[in-house]
C-alpha cells in the first residue's frame, strides 16, 4: 500500500491495464502535453511510456471524442475517453447514450461495447453553472450503462482498472474537488475492485447514510459529529450507482430501520430518489420512519462564494437531517 | 467482393448487376411486406442507389468494416450480408441478423463487417473513424467505408470525423450519397456553399464527385480509392450524385415532390443502365432476364422463410442489455 | 369546442400564437415542407400563412436548432424548437442544459431564454432502441427548465400556447402514439392552461394513480378493469412534471392513502422516483402502505413485437400493482 | 465605439491603444487579484491578444451584439463594459455585472450588446446565428459577431453555424482569434488542412486573414467587413492570427510551452507596435504614458471599489432560476 492522491492514484491505475492489455487506450483533449499543466495528474508522462497511438491528443472534439470511442470498443479495442468535466460530456449524450448504451442490444448482441468514458462531476470553487453540474442520475437511468462514482484514490484506482476490464461500456465520474485528496492505494497490479459493491465508511446502528462520492467524505465527518451526541450513523459508499448494492443498503437499513440518502447533485430527479423510492418500496417492513433525502437545490451552481456555500451541502446539513431522521 | 484486377469486364459488371438487383428485389418485397403489416418499424428504401453501395462494397473485403445510415438494407447487401437474415430481421422474426432486436433501422450482420445502420443521422462517421483507429492499434490491415447521405452533412459531427481521420492519417473512405433530399426537404436549399466535395476539401482530403448511377464508374473510383486508401493513402471523399426513387420512408406520399420528377429521375436508375451497357457488351437478354428472376426467386425466398420464421421469445428482450447490472 | 387529434390541435395552438404575437416562431428540420408527408400534421400549411422567416425549414442541425432558438430567445424573440424526437435531442443536450436553462441564472438576470422545445416522446410500434426514449426526467433534474407532457389535445394545445407564452424555456414532450388520438379542443384563442396543474382523470377513494403523457391514457384504462372489481382508483395526469402539482397529489394521496406512480420511461431513476420518493417523505402520516412504481424495465426498447410488448407497461401490469397496493 | 469615417487617424487608432490599455490593466490586476485568492474561479486572460477585441468592437454600436467564449474579458471591455463591475463580478461581490453570479467564464453585459462570455466551447457560435435571425426577424438594423478560437474550430457546431449563417444570409461576422494553442495542444498538431480561413471560404463565406496583433489592421478589415455584413452582405468570416501571451488559465504553467518562445513572441504583443505606430504619428510618449496610467488607475479603483464591495446576500443563490417552478 502507497499513500497517494487520487489523481496519481488514476494515472497508475490505467498505466497497469494499459501495460496488461495492449488494446487499452486513451484519448481525450490534452491527455499527453500536459505535463502537470491544466489537466493535472491523471494522464502525466504516460505518452512517454505509450506514445501517440495510446495516449491520444484529440482536438477539440467532443462528438467525435465520444463517437470514436465507441467505434473503436466496437471495433476490439477498449478505449478509455476523457471527456474532462460532466458539463462538456454533455456534447456527447447522443454518441454515449444512443449508440454506446445501445450497440449490444440493438445488434443482438453481434457486437460489444467495452469503453470506460470519464467525466468529472461536483462543484470546485467558482466553477459556477457550466463547470459544476453532477448529472449521475442521468446515466443510472439509461440501460446499457454502468455507471461509477468512487470517492477515495484506493476505489477510484480499483474500480477504473475494473471498468476497463468490463466489457460493458462504464461510465466512471470523478470529483473534481477529489483529486488532490490522498488516501492509501494498493500497489499490486492485479487488484481489481468488483463493480457494485458499497463500501461502509462507518458502522452505525442509529440510522443509515447512504451516499457516494465526494459526499461520502463529508458524510463521514457528520458521522464524527452525530458520533459526539451520541447518534451511531451507519454511512454507506456505493460508489457504483448501477449497478447499486441494494444488499448493503437493504442490510444495513434491516439493521437501523432509518435511512437518509445524501448527494451533491440537485436533489429533484437524483439518484437520490431512486434510492430512497426503492427503500421505500422494498424495505417498508424495517422502516422505523420513512425515509429522508438530502440534496442540491434545483438552481444552477452560483459563482459567488456566499452562494456557492449556500447552495452546497455540508456535514451541518446532514448532521441536522440525520438528527430528524434519527429522532423520528 | 473481388479485388483482383477482373480481366473479363463484362463479367464484373454482370456481377454488379446481379448485387443491385438482389438489392432491388429485396426492396421491393420489403415493401410489399411492409404494406402488408409484417414489418413493425419504417424501412428507407434504397431503390435508385444501388449502384453506389454495389460499386464501392464490391471493391472491399470482407475483413473491411461498413458504417452505414437509417438507409442499410442496400449497403448490407452489397457487403454480403444474408437477404433471408436480413428479411427476418425486419419481420421480427428468429433468425434475423440481430436477433428481431433491431429492426430495419439498424440492419447489421458483423460477420461481414457490416457494422451497422443507424437511426442517428452523423454518428456513423464518428464511430467509424474510431473503429479506423482500432484497426490501426490492433495492426489489422483493413478500411473503414463510412456511408452517409446528402443532408446528413449538415450535421457538426461529420466534420469533426473529417479532421479527425485527417490528423491521425487513418484508412477511411468517406461515401456520400446525395440522393437530393432529406426527407421532404431539397438539401441543396439548406446547404451553403459548392458542397461536399468542397467541404472536404477544406479538411485536406482528396474528393471526389461522380454520377452515382453509374456502376461502372462508381466501381472504378471506388476501385481506386480504396487501394489509395488501403496503401496508407489516408482518408479519401467519394461524392456520388444519385436520387431518392421512393419517399423518405415506404409510406411518405411524397407531396412535397415536383410532379413528373420521380418519373424524370426514374429513367436514370441504375439498374437500367446498367442492363444497357451489358448489352452493348456481350451479355444477352435472356442472361438479365435470368438474373433478374434468380434475384427475385431468392428474395421471395427470403420472404417465404421469414412468414415461417417464429416469433422470438419475449423474455429474450432481457437479454444482451449488459454483464454488469444486467435487468433482472 | 371541436372534436379533433392531437397534431391538429397542437397546430392550431402553434398559429394562434405566431398570430397573437409577431415574435413567436418556429425552426426545425422539415417544418415547411412536410405537408403531410414524413412530420404529420403539427406544421401543415403554416407555411402558407406565416413564410418562411418564421416557419423555418431548417438542415439537420440539432445543435444550431437548440443553440439558434436559445440565441434567438436571448434575442427578443420567442422560439419554438423543434428536434422531432427526444432521441435526436440528444444531439442537443448541451445547449439545453448548459445554455437554456443557466443563462438566466449565470448572467444574473440580465436575459430571459422564452423558448419552446419540442421533442416526442414514447415507443411508437417498431421504433425500437433509438427512436422510443422518454427522457423526462432528465430535463426534470436539471434547474431552469420547464417541463410539460401532455396527454390529450386539449391539453396539448393549451399547454403548448402556455410554455410559448412562458419566458422560461420549457421542454414540451408530446408522446408519438397520441398525435392521431382525439379529443375535445377548445376553439378560443384566448383560452390557456396553467402549468403545473394536474387534472384528474377519475376520481377514486381506494388508491392514487399518478401518471403523465400517454400512460394516462393506459391508467385510465385500468381504472375501468379495477373499478368493475370494485377497486376505485383515483388517477391523476400530471400534464406538467416541472413544476408538478403537489397540492393535487398530496390532497389525493391523504383521501385515499395509497400511491402508485406509473410511467412509460424506464422506471430506474424515472420521474416517477422523485414522486415515489417524495410522498413517502411528505406524507408519510397520510399512507397506509408503502409508495409503489410501475415503468419499463431497464433495457433498450427491442424491436420485434412480442419483445417490444413485454416492454410495454399495460392497463392489465397497472391493474395487477394496483390491486397488491389497494390491498396492501 | 466611433463609426463615421475617421479623419484623425492617430486620434483613433490613440483611442484604440487606450482601450487595449485598459484591458491589459484589466488582465494583470485580475492576476494578482487571483494569485492574492481574490477571485473565486479560473480567469482566462486576453494579454497579447488586445488588438482583435479591440479592433473589431471599436467598429460595433451600442446595440450590436458580440457573443464571446470563455476568454471574455478583453472583448467585454472592448464592446463598453464597465471595468469597475467586471472586477466587482470576479470578486464575486455586489455590483458584478451578473450580480456575482457568473464571475469571469460568464462576464456579460447586455445594457452593451455583450450577450456573454461562455464555458462550452463553439456554443456562442450557434447562438450567435440564433441571435441574428432574431434581429432579422424583429427587424433592427443590427449585427452579431462571433469570437471564437482556434481550438474550438474543431468542434462540430461550429460548421453547422456557418452554414446556418449563410443559408439565411444573417448578419454574422465570425471572428477567430488564433493565437495558437487551445489550452495545452497547439492547434495545428490537430488541425487538418489549411485552416479556419479555407473551411470557411468551403461554406461560400468570404473569408480573410490577417495578422491580428496589428490594431489597425485589424480596425480596418473590421470596418470593411462589418460595413458589408451591416450592409446585407450576408456573413462573413474573419481570421486573425495572435498569440496566447499568458497560460490557458491564470494557474498554468505552461511546462508543454517551448523555452523562449513566449519572450520571442512578447516582441510582436500589439500594444507595443501601436505605441509605436503613435510615436511615428504624432503622439508623444508622455501622452502614451499618461494613457497608460490612466487605465492603470481607473483599473486600481476597479480593484479598490472590488475590495469595498460587500459580498452578495447568500440567498439570492435563489434567484433568477425560473418564473414557474422556481426553488422555494
Ligand atoms: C440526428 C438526427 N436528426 C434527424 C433524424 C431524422 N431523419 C432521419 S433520416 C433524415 C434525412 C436524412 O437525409 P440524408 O442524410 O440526405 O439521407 P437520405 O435519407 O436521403 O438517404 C432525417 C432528418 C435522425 N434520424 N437523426
Ligand atoms: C465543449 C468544451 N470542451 C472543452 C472545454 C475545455 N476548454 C476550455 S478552453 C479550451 C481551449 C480552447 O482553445 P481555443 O478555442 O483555441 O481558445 P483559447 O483558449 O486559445 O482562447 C478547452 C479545451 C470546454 N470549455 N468546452
Ligand atoms: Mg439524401
Ligand atoms: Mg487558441
Amino acid at each position: 500500500m502507497s499513500e497517494m492522491n487520487q489523481g496519481d492514484a488514476v494515472r497508475i491505475g490505467l498505466a497497469e491495464e494499459m501495460r496488461r492489455d495492449p488494446l487499452v487506450w486513451a484519448l481525450g483533449e490534452d491527455l499527453s502535453t500536459a505535463h502537470g499543466g491544466t489537466s493535472g495528474s491523471q494522464y502525466y508522462q504516460l505518452i512517454d511510456e505509450f506514445g501517440p497511438k495510446r495516449i491520444v491528443n484529440t482536438p477539440i472534439s467532443e462528438n467525435t471524442i465520444m463517437g470514436a470511442a465507441v467505434g473503436a470498443a466496437v471495433a476490439g479495442t477498449r478505449p478509455v475517453a476523457d471527456l474532462r468535466m460532466a458539463d462538456f460530456a454533455m456534447c456527447a449524450v447522443d454518441e454515449l447514450v444512443n449508440q454506446a448504451a445501445k450497440i449490444r442490444y440493438m445488434f443482438g448482441g453481434q457486437a460489444r461495447v467495452p469503453l470506460v468514458v470519464r467525466q468529472m462531476i461536483g462543484a470546485r470553487k467558482g466553477g459556477a453553472a457550466q463547470h459544476s453540474q453532477s448529472t449521475e442520475a442521468w446515466y443510472v437511468h439509461t440501460p446499457g450503462l454502468v455507471v461509477i462514482a468512487p470517492a477515495t484514490p484506493g476505489d477510484a484506482k480499483g474500480l477504473l482498472k475494473a471498468a476497463i476490464r468490463c466489457d460493458d461500456p462504464v461510465v466512471f465520474m470523478e470529483h473534481k474537488e477529489l483529486m488532490a485528496a490522498t488516501g492509501e492505494v494498493t500497489d499490486d497490479p492485479e487488484a481489481v475492485m468488483p463493480i457494485g459493491k458499497a463500501r461502509i465508511v462507518n458502522e452505525g446502528s442509529d440510522l443509515t447514510i447512504v451516499t457516494w462520492s465526494k459526499m461520502a467524505l463529508i458524510a463521514a465527518e457528520a458521522a464524527e459529529l452525530l458520533a459526539a451526541d451520541g447518534i451511531n450513523a451507519e454511512v454507506i459508499d456505493l460508489r457504483s450507482l448501477w449497478p447499486w448494492d441494494k444488499d448493503a443498503v437493504y442490510t444495513s437499513v434491516a439493521k437501523t430501520g432509518r435511512l437518509l440518502v445524501a448527494q451533491e447533485a440537485v436533489q429533484v430527479g437524483g439518484f437520490g430518489a431512486e434510492v430512497a423510492a426503492d427503500v421505500a418500496e422494498n424495505m417498508s417492513d424495517a422502516l422505523k420512519t420513512h425515509v429522508r433525502r438530502i440534496g442540491a437545490p434545483r438552481i444552477p451552481v452560483p459563482y459567488a462564494e456566499p452562494m456557492e456555500a449556500e447552495y452546497r451541502i455540508t456535514a451541518e446539513h446532514i448532521v441536522a437531517k440525520a438528527k430528524e431522521v434519527a429522532g423520528a | 467482393m473481388a479485388e483482383e484486377t477482373i480481366t473479363n469486364k463484362p463479367a464484373r459488371v454482370f456481377e454488379l448487376y446481379k448485387t443491385m438487383s438482389l438489392i432491388r428485389a429485396f426492396e421491393e418485397a420489403a415493401e410489399v411486406a411492409y404494406d402488408a403489416g409484417f414489418v413493425n418499424g419504417s424501412i428507407h428504401q434504397y431503390i435508385g442507389e444501388e449502384a453506389i453501395g454495389t460499386g464501392v462494397c464490391s471493391n472491399l473485403r470482407d475483413t473491411d468494416y461498413i458504417l452505414s445510415n437509417h438507409r442499410g438494407h442496400g449497403h448490407a447487401i452489397a457487403k454480403g450480408a444474408n437477404p433471408e437474415a436480413m428479411m427476418k430481421e425486419l419481420f421480427g422474426r428468429v433468425g434475423g441478423t440481430s436477433g428481431a432486436k433491431g429492426g430495419s433501422m439498424h440492419i447489421a450482420d458483423f460477420s461481414v463487417g457490416m457494422l451497422g445502420a443507424n437511426g442517428i443521422l452523423a454518428d456513423g462517421t464518428t464511430m467509424g473513424v474510431g473503429a479506423a483507429q482500432a484497426l490501426v492499434l490492433r495492426g489489422v490491415d483493413a478500411i473503414v467505408t463510412v456511408f452517409v447521405g446528402d443532408g446528413t452533412t449538415n450535421r457538426g459531427p461529420f466534420y469533426e470525423a473529417l479532421n479527425w481521420s485527417m490528423i491521425y492519417e487513418l484508412p477511411v473512405l468517406f461515401v456520400c450519397e446525395n440522393n437530393t433530399y432529406a426527407s421532404s426537404t431539397v438539401t441543396r436549399s439548406v446547404t451553403a456553399g459548392a458542397g461536399p466535395v468542397a467541404r472536404a476539401e477544406a479538411f485536406g482530403m482528396p474528393a471526389f464527385d461522380i454520377d452515382g448511377n453509374d456502376v461502372l464508374a462508381v466501381d472504378e473510383l471506388a476501385a481506386d480509392l480504396i487501394s489509395r486508401v488501403r496503401g496508407g493513402g489516408g482518408p479519401h471523399f467519394l461524392h456520388a450524385r444519385t436520387y431518392r426513387i421512393k419517399g423518405h420512408i415506404s409510406r411518405d406520399k411524397m407531396l412535397y415532390r415536383p410532379e413528373g420528377e420521380t418519373e424524370e429521375r426514374w429513367k436514370g436508375e441504375p439498374i437500367g443502365r446498367c442492363a444497357a451497357w451489358l448489352l452493348d457488351n456481350g451479355i444477352g437478354q435472356d442472361e438479365l432476364d435470368e438474373a433478374t428472376s434468380s434475384a427475385e426467386k431468392q428474395i421471395a425466398d427470403a420472404v417465404e422463410a421469414a412468414h415461417a420464421a417464429p416469433f422470438p421469445d419475449a423474455k429474450l428482450a432481457f437479454a444482451d442489455v449488459q454483464d454488469i447490472g444486467a435487468p433482472q
